[in-house]
């Protein structure tokens, strides 16, 4: 027995090597041949760094950069508030049952949706553009927030509600100083995982966004479809790396915070 | 510092009924126990006294306040929850001083009180730490602190030292005591445990498994003087004869089945006692007295077989199984002023008690 | 929640208040566009065509922003505008087929050929063909020819110029890229088995689907993307395409030689048309006159390998067989029109694909 | 927050809740009853018609159902594999490393998912890095591009990230004492794993497997830029319908039909589950 548990210590490292490098292999090329002088195939030719410079006097790329950005924020926030209010608000009976409607959002089809919508948008003679964009990946979001949100809830001890009701808070001060920030963990996972599904999106932003607005996904597309595109490969290693950054950033943030309070 | 009156009240869940019209006066000022096996709806008369339920039926009263519609936040009562229930993100100051802050009292005062009442439960040097960082007594004293601190009318206790060890819990008990005699706030302390009830409380109500009360009393009365064998099994031990009540000649005695006669006395206020009625007499273990010897000056008299002995520390149990095939408890203090007779397993003792001693309840 | 039953004129209140907040929020942009009035045209445009990068003058010229969103296929084009009732856009760029089909959507405004400076310097060979027959609607830009791309450098001896290297398997010199389209895969084969792709009966498509299906054994893959890619890779050597798709890449792959088959051909035009919806025409007739001169169209020869439909603007490209649209390689080619339905084309694909 | 509230808070919360409902019923409701309802409308003639659904319910429609069920299934099956010992790893033995590797772990999912498959095509590629290591060796290539092998290795790319969040949440509140209990009452380390931690993690891998599930059997992009498009996958199907063929009402049918066996084969991966925990508990207290 002694032996099949230091095989397993030696095992499962192992294995968690293999598939962090399964995950990783392939950025790490697409990283290198970003630097890579041959505009078509893979094939090295030599370095350069020119992809970055196209890549950053590229007004289109920004201002797709910019439309997401502006996307994946505004629909975060908006799906976050509409599920933080649901969720408070809706009885535990009714939630408890309602909650799973929101899974369809994720179950169907995109371009089924993207197609539908499409018509709705015709019929009420709504003109896309960056607000139905919003709407559209607002309502994705809810699929992923309001599952997240609810579990959270119903997770939180509702003693604690009762404690703060019977300490003299009022329902509105309950929610305020005790079951907010009790939820904010899942709000803050939540409101991530809506802008990255957000950011991410290509079909419903093809369909539901107008003329004047393109989405990052949106013009990565269009670069793929010709061909290679080094251009692609600079630009993900741009968004690879500022996207760390936040991450590495906000969790440093959130683990002082934690060191502050011991 | 106000009582509490509820008057009818009956409450039920999914159908379930917990209490039925049940009527409860709690003294102001008091330190007041309720006391009974879970289930019995002991925690629904707080949660209902908390305003954390609403009754079916009833009122309620704070004083002279009809509070039966009053949400929790506007009763002047606060509760300490069975497990504290003390708000993880936030730290020990945080916690106390939450109530105070809903109040909109200034800064500087609510900073003045938080500390005072945690010099007083010995937090004093625990005032930032999270809550998490701190041991059970340590919660324990938080929650406590945090609903003293808003100087309620009445602190409603939930089982609050069910989490803690043996030792803890009897420095708890006493800081309790210490706390309601400082305060002079009405304590409200529900449990299932009897020696805390009897332990702290002034008064103390007994609970059966319907939601009703079987009786009220301090604990002494209680203790000494159940008035139904629910209570009398429930606190404390007792060993239950069933038997037959006879007057005789300026003596009662009460025959038991198989094992005789035995003298009892009758108290005055027990007005159903009859000639020839089929009762039950209760009897302390402590009361009895065991040797292997034939003693003096006792009214009754038992003989049996030491069964087996379970060793207490301070004292010793024995239990003795006598003629009709009963099985007695006795408990013997282990002074051991003088060199003791040692009785052993298989021994054959005589049990002997005085007529003031037993209980008599309706059977 | 029993209020729903206790107070019905309360909540349909909230109700109402809340679509009207939702309602306001969607309509949010056109109602600042009203006011705003900006100078702009939204143009919709194949990615391999047209980009903004030469627009900088014209926009700072005149004061029009031009927005272009990029489309990959004509259906993603046809349905975006059939959706939005011809809106959103102010400048579209339709292949023939999708043009027609617009067309008989009444989705397409009707020209205006005398503010279109340039309409004289187009060649006459691209204008009138069956999708728009007097050119009301459309304007070509750019025109290709199908073909077979072929990887010389892979291939042994000089390929043979005919449907034969992906059909017949006693010609086929190595894997092959084939269409991904349920129309055209098909009717390159009517072709190839009938000499013409229209009048397709039941008999015939039965034929068709069993020669596709016989082909696949050395299809190494249907797509009508990144061929490019798919020859330089090697993962076929003979890739049936459109001389657009290819041209950008034989200038740096000089092992690829396009072929158009003796047995003939299709082509296709790509053309600017303008969503009926469009309240923009005076923007985008200057864009048009800026876009259609040999200037700027030269730019995008040089970008992006294209053939344009301007006669003064220099084309000249390494192995090709053809250098302009003139009749006698007019004559050797065909449209994709077909009077099957489309359904039927799509039942076939589907089983095909199965 | 229900309990007690009094009228004017109970009115509120009615009024709070509205707009994630009124979204969910606008956005998504009413243009999925639009498209069912021209699932019905017979495209030639306007009528109501069950045309579209007798003409889905052939032979070729179900080859391509099937074929996105075994893809999905398997998807779910390897990730999981794959993943199980990464989360059972981070969750309980990584020590100071975990949070490093949970970083790292998500960072792949934060890359846009066209770019993943973009990465691949630089893996794959018949001159691509793993066909020329292999070449190097004198080994003939493993998967390229354009083959079901590529579609299937991407996938499992793709929907890894998922697996692995859901089975570490899941692996990270359990309690390691278990194991110790379990192996102290006699069970070996793969006793205890199939009859203590297994079971103990299913709530995790039923939420990965419908997580990767569900959206594997809808996928069109990776089957369409890696598979060499061959054969068609649900997805792809349906965005065939929806957008190339632009017969809605064939879509509507052939996405509703779909969407049943999705429904049916997840209650089976669910039901299947229970049954398996079901057992293990019986077995455990024999």
């Amino acid at each position: 027995m002694k032996a099949q548990w230091s095989r397993s210590a030696v095992m499962m490292p192992l294995v968690v090597v293999c598939v962090y490098l399964f995950l990783y292999t392939p950025i790490l090329v697409m990283a290198v041949f970003s630097f890579n002088s041959n505009p078509l195939g893979y094939q090295w030719q030599g370095f350069t760094t020119a992809w970055y410079g196209e890549l950053f006097s590229s007004s289109e790329v920004w201002d797709a950069l910019k439309n997401s950005l502006v996307v994946a924020v505004a629909s975060a926030s908006i799906a976050i508030s509409m599920a933080t209010a649901l969720v408070l608000s809706l009885k535990r009976s009714i939630l408890s049952r309602a909650f799973f409607a929101f899974y369809a959002n994720l179950a169907v089809p995109e371009i089924v949706l993207a197609v539908g919508l499409l018509g709705l948008f015709f019929f009420f003679s709504i003109s896309l553009g960056i607000t139905t964009l919003i709407a559209v990946h607002t309502l994705l979001g809810l699929g992923y927030a309001i599952p997240l949100i609810y579990a959270r809830f119903e997770s939180i001890d509702r003693r604690f509600v009762e404690a703060s009701l019977d300490l003299g808070a009022t329902r509105g001060q309950t929610v305020r100083y005790v079951v907010f920030p009790l939820l904010m963990p899942a709000l803050l996972a939540s409101a991530l995982l809506v802008f990255i599904v957000s950011f991410d999106d290509f079909i419903l932003s093809f369909f539901c966004a107008g003329g004047s607005t393109q989405t990052l996904p949106m013009y990565i597309f269009s670069m793929l479809r010709a061909d290679v595109a080094p251009i692609i490969s600079a630009l993900s290693v741009v968004l690879l790396v500022s996207s760390s950054a936040v991450i590495l950033l906000f969790s440093s943030l959130q683990m002082r915070k934690l060191g502050g309070m011991s | 510092m106000r009582s509490i009156r509820l008057e009818g009240v009956s409450k039920s869940f999914h159908g379930e009924e917990i209490l039925e019209n049940l009527s409860l006066t709690i003294p102001s000022g008091k330190f007041f126990a309720l006391l009974g096996p879970s289930g019995s709806g002991k925690t629904t008369i707080l949660r209902l006294i908390a305003g954390l339920e609403q009754a079916d039926q009833g009122r309620i009263f704070l004083g002279d306040q009809d509070i039966t519609l009053l949400p929790p936040y506007e009763r002047r009562i606060n509760t300490v929850f069975q497990h504290y229930a003390l708000f993880p993100h936030m730290n020990v100051f945080d916690n106390v001083a939450y109530g105070l802050k809903l109040h909109g009292l200034p800064a500087a005062q609510i900073k003045q009180k938080v500390l005072r009442i945690l010099e007083v439960v010995h937090l004093g040097r625990h005032v930032n730490k999270p809550i998490q960082q701190l041991s059970g007594g340590q919660q324990q004293r938080v929650a406590l602190a945090r609903a003293i601190v808003n100087e309620p009318d009445v602190i409603l206790l939930d089982e609050p030292l069910a989490a803690l060890d043996l030792k803890l819990r009897e420095r708890m008990l006493v800081e309790l005591i210490d706390l309601q005699d400082e305060f002079q706030t009405t304590f409200v302390y529900v449990t299932h445990d009897q020696s805390e009830a009897l332990t702290v409380a002034d008064q103390m109500a007994i609970m059966n498994y319907d939601g009703e009360i079987e009786q009220i009393g301090t604990p002494k009365q209680i203790y000494e003087f159940p008035t139904s064998s629910f209570v009398a099994h429930f606190v404390g031990t007792t060993n239950i004869f069933e038997g037959i009540l006879r007057f005789g000649d300026n003596q009662a005695r009460i025959e038991i089945e198989g094992l005789g006669f035995f003298e009892v006395a009758i108290p005055q206020e027990k007005k159903w006692l009859c000639n020839g009625c089929v009762l039950l007499m209760g009897l302390r273990p402590e009361k009895i007295e065991i040797s292997k010897n034939v003693m003096e000056g006792f009214a009754n008299h038992l003989e049996g077989n030491v069964e087996s002995i379970v060793y207490h520390g301070r004292s010793t149990q024995y239990n003795v199984r006598v003629e009709n095939g009963l099985l007695i408890q006795v408990f013997e203090q282990n002074e051991e002023h003088f060199p003791r007779e040692e009785i052993d397993y298989e021994d054959t003792v005589h049990l002997y008690w005085q007529k003031e001693n037993v209980t008599l309840l309706e059977r | 929640m029993k209020i729903i039953g206790a107070r019905p004129i309360a909540c349909l209140l909230a109700l109402g208040f809340w679509v009207v907040v939702i309602v306001c929020f969607l309509k949010m942009p056109s109602f600042f566009e009203r006011f705003q009035d900006q100078r702009s045209i939204n143009v919709l445009a194949w990615a391999s065509l047209v980009d903004s990068s030469y627009f900088k003058k014209f926009e700072q010229a005149t004061g029009i922003r031009v927005y272009i969103t990029y489309f990959e296929r004509n259906e993603e084009l046809f349905v975006k505008l059939r959706s939005s009732g011809g809106s959103g856009y102010d400048l579209v760029m339709p292949s023939t087929h999708t043009a027609e089909l617009l067309q008989k959507e009444g989705l397409l405004k009707k020209l205006d050929k005398r503010r279109l400076k340039f309409w004289d310097k187009l060649y006459p060979t691209l204008l009138g063909h069956w999708h728009d027959p007097n050119n009301d609607y459309t304007i070509p830009y750019a025109w290709m020819v199908y073909g077979l791309a072929v990887s010389r450098c892979h291939l042994s001896g000089e390929p043979t110029s005919s449907w034969r290297i992906i059909f017949d398997k006693d010609f086929v010199q190595g894997p092959v890229a084939m269409l991904e389209d349920a129309r055209e895969a098909p009717m390159i084969a009517a072709l190839y088995l009938f000499g013409s792709a229209e009048n397709l009966d039941e008999q015939k498509l039965e034929q068709i689907k069993q020669l596709l299906e016989q082909q696949k054994k050395w299809v190494a893959v249907y797509t009508d993307l990144r061929a490019a890619q798919i020859m330089a890779s090697g993962v076929a050597s003979i890739v049936v395409v459109a001389s657009l798709d290819i041209s950008m890449a034989m200038r740096h792959n000089k092992c690829i030689q396009f072929l158009v088959p003796h047995e003939g051909s299709f082509m296709d035009i790509d053309s600017f048309a303008m969503p009926a919806a469009t309240e923009k025409e005076e923007y985008v007739y200057e864009f048009l006159n800026y876009l259609y001169t040999s200037e700027i169209l030269a730019k995008y020869v040089k970008k992006f390998a294209i053939f344009p439909a301007l006669q003064d603007v220099a084309v000249s490209y390494e192995n090709f067989p053809f250098t302009g649209p003139d009749r006698e390689l007019l004559s050797r080619l065909q449209f994709f029109k077909s009077s099957v339905p489309a359904s039927r084309f799509t039942s076939l694909w589907v089983s095909l694909k199965a | 927050m229900e309990q007690l509230g009094n009228q004017w808070e109970r009115d509120f919360c009615f009024f709070a809740s509205l707009p994630a409902l009124l979204w969910q019923v606008f956005f998504l409701v009413v243009p999925l009853a639009m498209t069912v309802y021209f699932g019905f409308v017979s495209e030639q003639t306007g009528a109501l018609t069950f045309e579209n659904y007798r003409a889905v319910f052939d032979g070729a429609h179900f080859c391509i159902i099937a074929r996105s069920v075994i893809t999905a299934l398997l998807t779910g099956l390897v990730s999981l594999v794959v993943a199980y010992p990464v989360a059972y790893f981070l969750a309980l033995r990584a020590g100071r490393w975990k949070g490093l590797l949970l970083f790292l772990a998500m960072v792949p999912f934060w890359t846009n998912f066209l770019v993943q498959i973009y990465a691949w095509f630089f893996m794959l590629e018949r001159k691509g890095v793993i066909n020329s290591l292999l070449g190097i060796l004198g080994l003939p290539p493993l998967v390229t591009t354009n083959s079901i092998g590529a579609v299937f290795l991407v996938m499992v790319y793709c929907y890894l990230p998922f697996m692995l969040m859901s089975l570490y949440i899941a692996l990270e509140r359990f309690d390691e004492r278990l194991l110790e209990a379990s192996s102290d009452l006699g069970a070996t380390p793969w006793q205890t794993f199939l009859r203590v931690t297994l079971p103990l993690s299913m709530p995790g891998i039923r939420t990965g497997l419908l997580l990767v599930l569900i959206p594997a059997f809808g996928e069109y992009a990776i089957p369409a830029l890696l598979g060499g498009s061959h054969y068609m996958f649900v997805g792809s199907l349906i965005s065939y319908y929806a957008l190339v063929a632009r017969d809605v009402g064939m879509g509507a049918a052939f996405t509703g039909i779909s969407g049943v066996v999705l429904l049916g084969v997840a209650l089976a991966i669910y039901s299947f589950l229970r049954l398996i925990f079901g057992k293990t508990r019986v077995e455990g207290e024999e």
